[in-house]
């Protein structure tokens, strides 16, 4: 394992590209309405970032100090913090979130895991044989509204085959379950199913019949192998394969001066291996 | 009214009354207003054999009871540190098959605590929810019926009710009627879904201020059987617009039960009988640091 | 039809003197939860006069305006005014009401209707066959709740025999149904059953063991033979039967200088046959 | 942000949204905020055939619309106007057979909306709230079923959804993040149990009027498709904090239509195509006078 951030360019660290990756997909939910949870505090800043530079009609909630579209630019370490809803225009309490979540309510969202598998299912539950797990994850929470959002993103800050199996010891989040219409034999069939998947490597997608998924971009300083190694599956690999844009100067400037002013991204960890 | 209404108890008079109950729920998200004293109250007192029913995100004040020895059955929905990590009590108990975890997840405990605070047997959810997950495979108490009015598949939810909600509160009259300053407002149904509710808060207030602040009140204190006047009472998580979480503590408890050195950290924390002692402990400037993070 | 209130005493309106036997029997529950809902300004008057003389303790809900024990001393003509939720110490909104009512949550509340019965039922929903009605009633709000809380109070501003029937047409607030204990075969077994019933012109209860409804006492300037000739069946009717006290000067003092100063109670109707 | 996303419509394309949808649910209790301004835009912009859910007490709001023919199904909880009395245009076109009473009452209307808010197919009591009673008889919607954990027979309360919610704010911004100052809280639901949601307002206010004022914010604004500028646009009805109910109103409405002159009370008060023409045939003496009794 390899702490991510060092293998960055010097200019930005990898929590801040993933950020800033993640912000520039927001421009196409302008105007939707989604929201972040817990242990999201990439997502955080790249939705704070969007309204600033591609979204600025986003509606975004912030977890669990319960915000909507709160204009911090300190960003706080945990959605929780009561810091991150400075600024609000509308709070929303737990009941709303989880009505929303059965009504399908949601735009947009961010989700991580535990285990993260080829067609973008979650797993926070455990890997083992339950209940006495080998590994006990930290409970589900509300992985199961990707089934029910209408674009769920996915993100991992540690892109290892640990985390990217080919297939989940449990699924708490559906994603395209078993490939291809799978999905939409179990969930509600008016969401789209997994979208991106953003970790410190790369940027994945998802192919359009299969569901595999399938690289989109490297970030920069790595290459298609540094993927591969680290992917505990065979990844769909696309020809002519482009590298994630790094950060602009004016996305830098925005983000760490009116999205994250005492530079957390930074320190935020962030695995390969 | 206000003399022969008091509900004013004691710290650790609290602490008894928490540790004679089984079912216990409380409220707070993650490292943010925990009912942390009334916790270490209850295991001074000798809490056992708990069930517990959590906010929909927990970390350090449900993960110190299980990691004290406190907890037999946990609802689960999401225990961890974020940035920090697992939850070592927790992570560690499970994997040595001394807890038995009720494998929820956000509309499980939240839809189960408000079916029981508003005496709904349970709260049906359209299939297409659960289906394709695990969930209802490990979780027997998520049962499939079907819907009498359409006939649609749904997973019913059960209520979860609790023996005792333990809560801290902001500003707290002696009535119970209580400030939550912060946070996604949900210790009204936490409250309605118990038997007995005992709230802690940093200060307690007069009932001309509640009357002057009604639109704040967010507990009506009718079903409240007790509340303790404990400054701090959070801490190490925060109270909102009072002081902010202290992160360097939550580290010294999360390595501390990582180690397998648990009771070192009861000792010093835990055991100290009254909050004056505990924010001794602490370090009084420490504390008054975290005022700046509110 | 007579207007009850010029039959009373010259010192007082009938609703006065309803308002002042509610409060008083309200002393009995001091430090217990109640509340009163719709078409409900008597007994809003009663729980603020009784929190000012019997039931210092008492919590009250004051219906649509959604205010605890609130403090108002011009009392408004409905409970959903906005100046009903002065001084409140907290507010339920309507779906704690609701829970509340489901759960058992609530120690007494206040009930009328468009009949009630020998056994205390209640019926808002109309009078004549179903659907199209002859007198179609305002529909039962919470008149269901006689089921569930503790201690249900009934009252009527209107003592006719057309209003207090041998058998309601339509039972939308349970009382003791047939009689005897056939309301706990129906009903939440811990709750024990309309307690008194309110009129212009008497107070009733009920006989322990057939749960008939039972004269207790007559308004003063009234008769056993005026409430006999108003009432369309035969009340139990004990011997020795005392009058209801006038209200006291303090209890007038109270009520026009501390609940009602506008004196919106003389201006209620009431009426007999 | 603010120019792109405003969502400000005028009075006339608010009643033309309204007269466009079937089932039509509404907020405010008894006499007290009414989106009466709406109501009349859409009786004049011909709505008919309407399915109404209404608040679980409601008064001269769903009465005019009744009176003036446009409803066709009433979901009943309570329809009065207290102290005046039964409600007329409601009783006439009961007892003429005119109008299809769906037999509801609080908990049925609330719970209804509660489930259609949150997306359960339905909420289940217990039995023993209904039985004893004629309603679960003359209202076909509860079903009777049994809950899967315990065996125990409940009644189901189904899912009532709308197809566009009107609702008035005291305060809103253009985005539709509203303000209600008064009442029980029932707007919230309503809203998220409707596809369109379409809001009048005392007074339309800056974003960052919203945000400075967040705590009192109760209904953010993603989900409203419509935002209208009415002062006094709850008028007969009080609007808390800025005026009380007009009681002689109220009695100039409730005489007309028990009288059989409906017309013309809706010649003189619902014709009129614009909110300051109305306030014209009220009189501003009149409304000003309201005022002081907010």
């Amino acid at each position: 394992m390899a702490e991510a951030a060092i293998s960055g360019s010097n200019d930005y660290a990898i929590p801040e590209l993933m950020a800033v990756a993640m912000a520039r997909t927001l421009g196409r939910e302008d105007g939707n309405l989604g929201g972040v949870g817990a242990a999201a505090v990439v997502p955080m800043a790249a939705a704070r970032l969007a309204v600033l530079t591609t979204a600025p009609n986003l509606w975004w909630f912030c977890g669990g100090a319960s915000g909507l579209n709160p204009t911090f630019d300190r960003l706080p370490r945990s959605s929780a913090d009561p810091r991150a809803a400075i600024g609000s225009t509308g709070k929303k309490n737990m009941l709303d979130v989880v009505d929303m979540g059965i009504t399908g309510g949601w735009d947009w969202g961010f989700n991580g895991g535990l285990q993260i598998d080829m067609y973008g299912n979650i797993n926070m539950i455990g890997i083992g044989t339950y209940p006495q797990l080998k590994v006990r994850g930290p409970g589900t929470v509300g992985t199961i509204w990707t089934g029910t959002l209408r674009r769920p993103y996915l993100y991992t800050m540690h892109h290892t085959a640990r985390v990217l199996v080919e297939k989940c010891d449990y699924i708490s989040g559906p994603g395209y379950l078993t490939g291809g219409n799978s999905r939409w034999d179990k969930v509600q069939n008016t969401t789209e199913g997994p979208q991106l998947l953003f970790t410190p490597l790369a940027i994945m997608d998802f192919e359009p019949d299969s569901k595999r998924m399938r690289l989109k971009s490297v970030n920069p300083g790595y290459t298609v192998e540094d993927v591969k190694k680290n992917t505990g599956f065979d990844l769909v690999i696309p020809k002519d394969l482009p590298n994630t844009a790094p950060p602009s100067a004016e996305e830098l400037f925005v983000l760490r001066n009116h999205v994250d002013r005492d530079g957390v991204l930074k320190g935020v960890r962030a695995t390969i291996g | 009214m206000a003399e022969s209404g008091s509900k004013v108890v004691s710290l650790d008079e609290a602490g008894r009354m928490i540790a004679r109950h089984k079912v216990i729920s409380l409220a707070g998200s993650h490292s943010v207003n925990s009912p942390m004293a009334l916790i270490r109250a209850a295991i001074r007192n000798g809490a056992t054999g708990l069930t517990i029913i959590p906010p929909v995100t927990t970390a350090i004040a449900t993960d110190l009871m299980i990691a004290a020895g406190c907890v037999d059955t946990f609802y689960l929905s999401y225990i961890g540190f974020e940035t920090l990590g697992f939850a070592p009590g927790f992570r560690a108990a499970v994997e040595a098959g001394k807890l038995r975890v009720i494998e929820g997840d956000e509309p499980f405990v939240l839809l189960g605590t408000r079916a029981a605070a508003g005496g709904y047997p349970f709260i049906p959810v359209p299939a297409g929810v659960y289906d394709g997950t695990d969930l209802p495979r490990l979780n027997p108490m998520l049962k499939k019926i079907k819907d009498p009015h359409t006939g649609a598949e749904c997973y019913a939810i059960p209520a979860l009710h609790a023996d005792c909600c333990i809560l801290h509160a902001q500003e707290c009259d002696e009535l119970g009627n209580a400030q939550f300053w912060g946070g996604n407002n949900q210790e009204p149904d936490k409250a309605a879904a118990a038997k007995t509710v005992i709230i802690s808060t940093e200060r307690i207030v007069s009932l001309d201020h509640t009357r002057k602040n009604v639109d704040r009140v967010t507990l009506p204190g009718h079903k409240v059987s007790a509340v303790v006047h404990v400054p701090f009472g959070a801490h190490p998580t925060a109270s909102p617009g009072v002081y902010g979480a202290d992160e360097p503590h939550l580290k010294i408890y999360f390595d501390a039960v990582r180690k397998g050195e648990t009771k070192t950290y009861l000792d010093r924390f835990v055991a100290p009988k009254t909050q004056a002692e505990y924010l001794d402990q602490v370090g009084l400037d420490n504390i008054f640091a975290l005022q700046e993070n509110a």
